[in-house]
């Protein structure tokens, strides 16, 4: 019996670099190493300049995750977990500057004690927890129809100065994010789905394009440990390059690369 | 027409025309439809979990299969999160998600984007076999090695790395205008939907059919 | 302040917009006009590959839809259902949603295949509903009975006069798949096509169409995608339907985008090039 | 007592992660097993929290009536549960439950038409935001502007027969540009996901070790 699946070669060499350059940047950041610089993501500081912006309207700063922004056991995990990053962020944002924050929940309701868990930590670490709120967290029944319907309402009746959507987006966000835009709000965001990524690019003020949310998520986190992942996803890039490369290269000289990618 | 249709007929008009004037503006007839159908989806989405809870842990529970009381243990702890002195509990059913999620999300990156990606992008030139094709799997190289760099994020956009950044964006944005195109035109096909129902089962069904 | 013509040619209020866009797609649907449909070649491959089956040919009709989406597919379906009935053929419908029986008792209201002198078990057969992925559609080529046993009414298919003769991919002449998930094309082209080279066509949403075309025409015979497709179909067969209101309405639709696209780009070069001129 | 509320958690999600991803790569039953009971695991343990969704809306509703009671809003209140209710006993009173036609007649007059409209009105909100950003200002800004309207014009019968080359141009926008494109953005977003997941195994998530 063969000791590994066959056709998985590759991804477990792949899956391997990628797990020792973890460990190492890891180390690194919990040592209190310098880690390499990262380039600025305009997105990234426009939220606070958002949160301000809705103190000074007197309007509230509103937070999604998207319909089924709540998604912990499926393959897409990693965007719910960047976008609680950014909720994070945010809610400590809004707690110290005093601004008010409406969370517009996903519907998958397992998600809801982990959504609640980070407001309401980010409240206590900023000293404020007697204002955190528990009726502006809204749940708007399941599916993006009911969703958009409701999250439009709650711009039009309660405002919008700045409305952040980290998550994930399907046929979601187009409305949401236009009707913040018609209200007057500001609008940054982005998901790691690249099909709905347009809705994004075209409706956002500032927004995280693609995977930029992973680094943006980092960034926020404003911990050593969360910057390591980027440095982390970096090799992974230059890992991609260089089979590229290798695999031109052996491909000019005759090599069949499908059979030897699917090993 | 029964009766039951042509009440469908007003209802779904309704609704219909109750969604759409949300691009009017905020008015009494869309928060009527808006917190209706919160109401109906939540009862939706309860009554499927339960069907599901039913079939997958109740029933097999009721055969002897017991290992399926932990999961409903687990799933019962969601609810300490309302109290905060035992909110803690609710990490353990967390927890279990987040790992299968992981778990499953791991794999199907490796394999399907990123190995079977870079696969794609070189057998298609490999595999050419006209100039056309060629050069079209030429640019699409082009297209997947710049529009990485554009990730990069520990090397700031200059010089080289600069301009095959700008390249990547262009191709980017080549994808994404043709995902809008996708979208608006399928959306259009929606909103004629709408309007062949209201204008064939209400007005020409409905009103006109009863006249 | 005052503001020059290109500012408010950038600042239209979108409420126009929409109205203009709401009206302009009402026209059609109450006075449908007809404009011109080219036939393109995906669809003239699909029409072409039904017609050319000779008489007593059978045809399985794979069926994963949703209400939701019959928007996109409802021309195609009866279209496609019309050609069939009108031929000397042996259908057996099937489908992998829940959904798809549904849109089959839809659809058998509106096409009649009594109308077309067509006989329940002799010509054609309804199998029902089973949740197949693509081991499913491996399993029906493979022996239909060892997934759907009886019929969509509870009749053993060997009781059916029209299924007797009919039990694996041997004794499928053309498949007819249709699916709303982009990337399920594949299903029908390694389960049917590439083990048995059944010749098959493929009929799906305008969005996943384009990812379909590569497979055209060697893996698979002809393409329908979207609502479009539908109205191709209606006018290459000669069978008016749904899909040609359809067609006007988005032709229409979309002449209000259009023209404010147009106006949003005057102003934008306006106040570039000329915006000191009031 | 910080055990049992950090560290235990986190290494059952270390664990149910490791196992699943092991899974992926070598041949065992018993993994195998493991991965079919885990992941039915996971979907009873969301059907089971399922109410959670009802309990906070019914919480915001209530203390929004609190703070406003009038006549108007006590029947703004009740919506929500009027519907609820009517669906909930439709849903589990006839036979076949959710397939009953009853329940049908609800789902097709009312969700379906909903949805519908909501993914309608999208065609107009996506029109307004290209009226807005479809300028021709920068080589990335003409990049979208092109993608977007010749595979629009594409789509639409009408331009296809003006100009038959409409068909062919679009299609290669899509297939090369764009698969180039958002290949590279797959790829990338793949991998972030992947040191996101990575960084959860090794239990250095901030947002989840954080919460208590």
């Amino acid at each position: 019996m063969a000791l590994i699946k066959p056709g998985t070669g590759w991804d477990l060499v792949l899956l391997l670099i990628m797990v020792a350059a973890s460990y190492y940047y890891i180390r690194k950041a919990t040592r209190g190493e310098k880690l390499p610089d990262l380039r600025r993501i305009p997105a990234v500081d426009a939220i606070y300049e958002g949160v301000g912006r809705s103190i000074e309207l007197n309007k509230p700063v509103h937070f999604a995750m998207g319909a089924s922004g709540g998604q912990l056991y499926t393959t897409l995990v990693s965007m719910t977990l960047a976008g609680l990053a950014f909720l994070r962020y945010v809610a400590k944002l809004c707690a110290r500057l005093g601004a008010r924050l409406i969370v517009h929940m996903p519907y998958q309701a397992e998600s809801i004690p982990l959504i609640e868990g980070v407001v309401r930590e980010a409240y206590r670490e900023e000293g404020k927890l007697e204002e955190f709120r528990r009726e502006d967290l809204r749940y708007h029944g399941y599916g993006s129809l009911t969703w958009s319907q409701a999250i439009a309402a709650s711009f039009a009746r309660e405002g919008v100065g700045l409305n952040l959507e980290v998550g994930i987006f399907y046929s979601d966000c187009p409305i949401s994010l236009e009707m913040a835009k018609i209200q007057g709000g500001m609008n940054i965001g982005g998901t790691g789905r690249w099909i709905m990524v347009y809705a994004f690019a075209m409706m956002c003020d500032y927004c995280f394009l693609g995977e930029e949310i992973y680094a943006g998520a980092a960034k926020v986190s404003d911990n050593p440990l969360m910057v390591s992942g980027i440095i982390v996803e970096e090799v992974g890039k230059f890992f991609t390059l260089i089979l590229i490369a290798i695999c031109l290269i052996l491909a000019a000289l005759g090599v069949n690369i499908e059979t030897l990618l699917s090993f | 027409m029964n009766f039951w249709d042509a009440l469908g007929a007003f209802v779904g008009s309704f609704f219909i025309i109750s969604v759409l004037s949300m691009l009017w503006k905020d008015n009494p007839v869309f928060k009527f439809g808006q917190q209706a159908i919160i109401g109906a989806t939540i009862a939706q989405y309860v009554l499927f979990n339960m069907k599901n809870l039913l079939n997958m842990a109740i029933i097999p529970i009721s055969q002897g299969k017991w290992t399926y009381i932990i999961p409903v243990f687990l799933g019962l702890l969601m609810y300490t999160r309302l109290s905060p002195s035992y909110s803690w509990l609710s990490r353990y059913p967390v927890s279990v998600l987040v790992g299968v999620g992981v778990g499953v999300m791991v794999p199907g990156l490796l394999r399907g984007q990123v190995i079977g990606q870079v696969q794609k992008t070189i057998v298609d030139i490999t595999s050419a076999t006209t100039t056309y094709d060629l050069i079209n799997a030429i640019i699409i190289l082009i297209g997947v090695v710049t529009a990485i760099t554009f990730f990069l994020f520990t090397k700031e956009h200059t010089g080289v790395l600069g301009v095959s950044a700008r390249i990547g964006r262009i191709f980017l944005m080549f994808s994404l205008g043709a995902n809008w195109a996708g979208e608006e035109v399928w959306y259009l096909t929606q909103m004629i939907g709408r309007l062949r129902f209201i204008v064939e089962k209400l007005i020409k069904g409905v009103i006109l059919g009863a006249a | 302040m005052s503001s020059t013509i290109w500012d408010k040619l950038g600042n239209i209020d979108y409420r126009i917009l929409y109205a203009l866009s709401l009206i302009l797609m009402l026209i059609p649907i109450i006075r449908p006009i007809g404009l011109p449909t080219p036939v393109s070649e995906t669809v003239r491959g699909f029409y072409e590959t039904i017609d050319n089956l000779p008489p007593g040919s059978v045809v399985f009709v794979s069926l994963e839809g949703s209400l939701s989406l019959l928007d996109e597919q409802e021309a195609q379906y009866i279209a496609t259902l019309k050609i069939l009935f009108q031929r000397d053929l042996k259908v057996v419908f099937y489908s992998v949603t829940e959904d798809g029986e549904l849109i089959y008792n839809y659809l058998f209201s509106v096409v009649n295949p009594e109308k077309y002198g067509k006989k329940y078990g002799i010509d054609y057969v309804r199998l029902g509903y089973a949740p197949l992925e693509e081991r499913g559609q491996a399993a029906v080529a493979l022996d239909v009975r060892s997934v759907y046993p009886r019929d969509f009414y509870g009749t053993p298919l060997d009781e059916i006069p029209m299924m007797k003769d009919i039990h694996n991919w041997k004794d499928v002449d053309l498949l007819i798949y249709y699916y709303t998930s982009c990337t399920n094309v594949e299903f029908a082209i390694r389960q049917w096509v590439i083990p048995y080279h059944t010749k098959c066509i493929v009929g799906t949403l305008g969005c996943c169409g384009p990812m379909a075309v590569p497979y055209f025409p060697d893996y698979i015979q002809g393409i329908l995608s979207g609502s479009g497709a539908g109205a191709e179909l209606e006018v290459i067969s000669g069978n008016p339907g749904p899909g040609a209101m359809m067609n006007d309405a988005k032709n229409f639709g979309i002449l209000g985008l259009l023209l404010f696209l147009i106006l949003g780009n005057v102003s934008y070069l306006g106040k570039r090039f000329g915006g000191e001129s009031e | 007592m910080s055990f049992v509320r950090r560290e235990l958690p986190t290494a059952i999600l270390a664990l149910c992660g490791i196992l699943l991803i092991l899974e992926f790569f070598i041949p065992s039953p018993i993994l195998q097993a493991i991965k079919s009971e885990l992941t039915t695991w996971s979907v009873i343990i969301a059907a089971t929290s399922c109410w959670l969704g009802f309990i906070y809306m019914a919480y915001a509703q209530l203390r929004m009536l609190g703070r406003n009671p009038t006549t108007s809003q006590y029947f703004w209140f009740s919506l929500p549960f009027i519907f609820f209710l009517l669906f909930f006993i439709v849903g589990v009173s006839f036979p076949g439950d959710v397939s009953s036609p009853q329940y049908r007649w609800l789902i097709t007059y009312i969700y379906q038409q909903v949805g519908a409209t909501v993914y309608a009105v999208m065609f107009f909100t996506l029109s307004s935001a290209a009226y807005r950003t479809f300028k021709v200002a920068s080589i990335e800004a003409i990049a979208l502007l092109l993608g977007g309207t010749i595979y629009m014009l594409r789509q639409i019968p009408l331009f296809v027969y003006i100009c038959p080359w409409l068909l062919p141009l679009g299609e290669w926008i899509l297939l090369v540009p764009n698969a180039a494109g958002g290949r590279g953005a797959v790829i990338c977003a793949a991998l972030g996901a992947l040191a996101v997941g990575l960084r959860t195994l090794a239990g250095r998530e901030v947002t989840l070790v954080e919460v208590r």
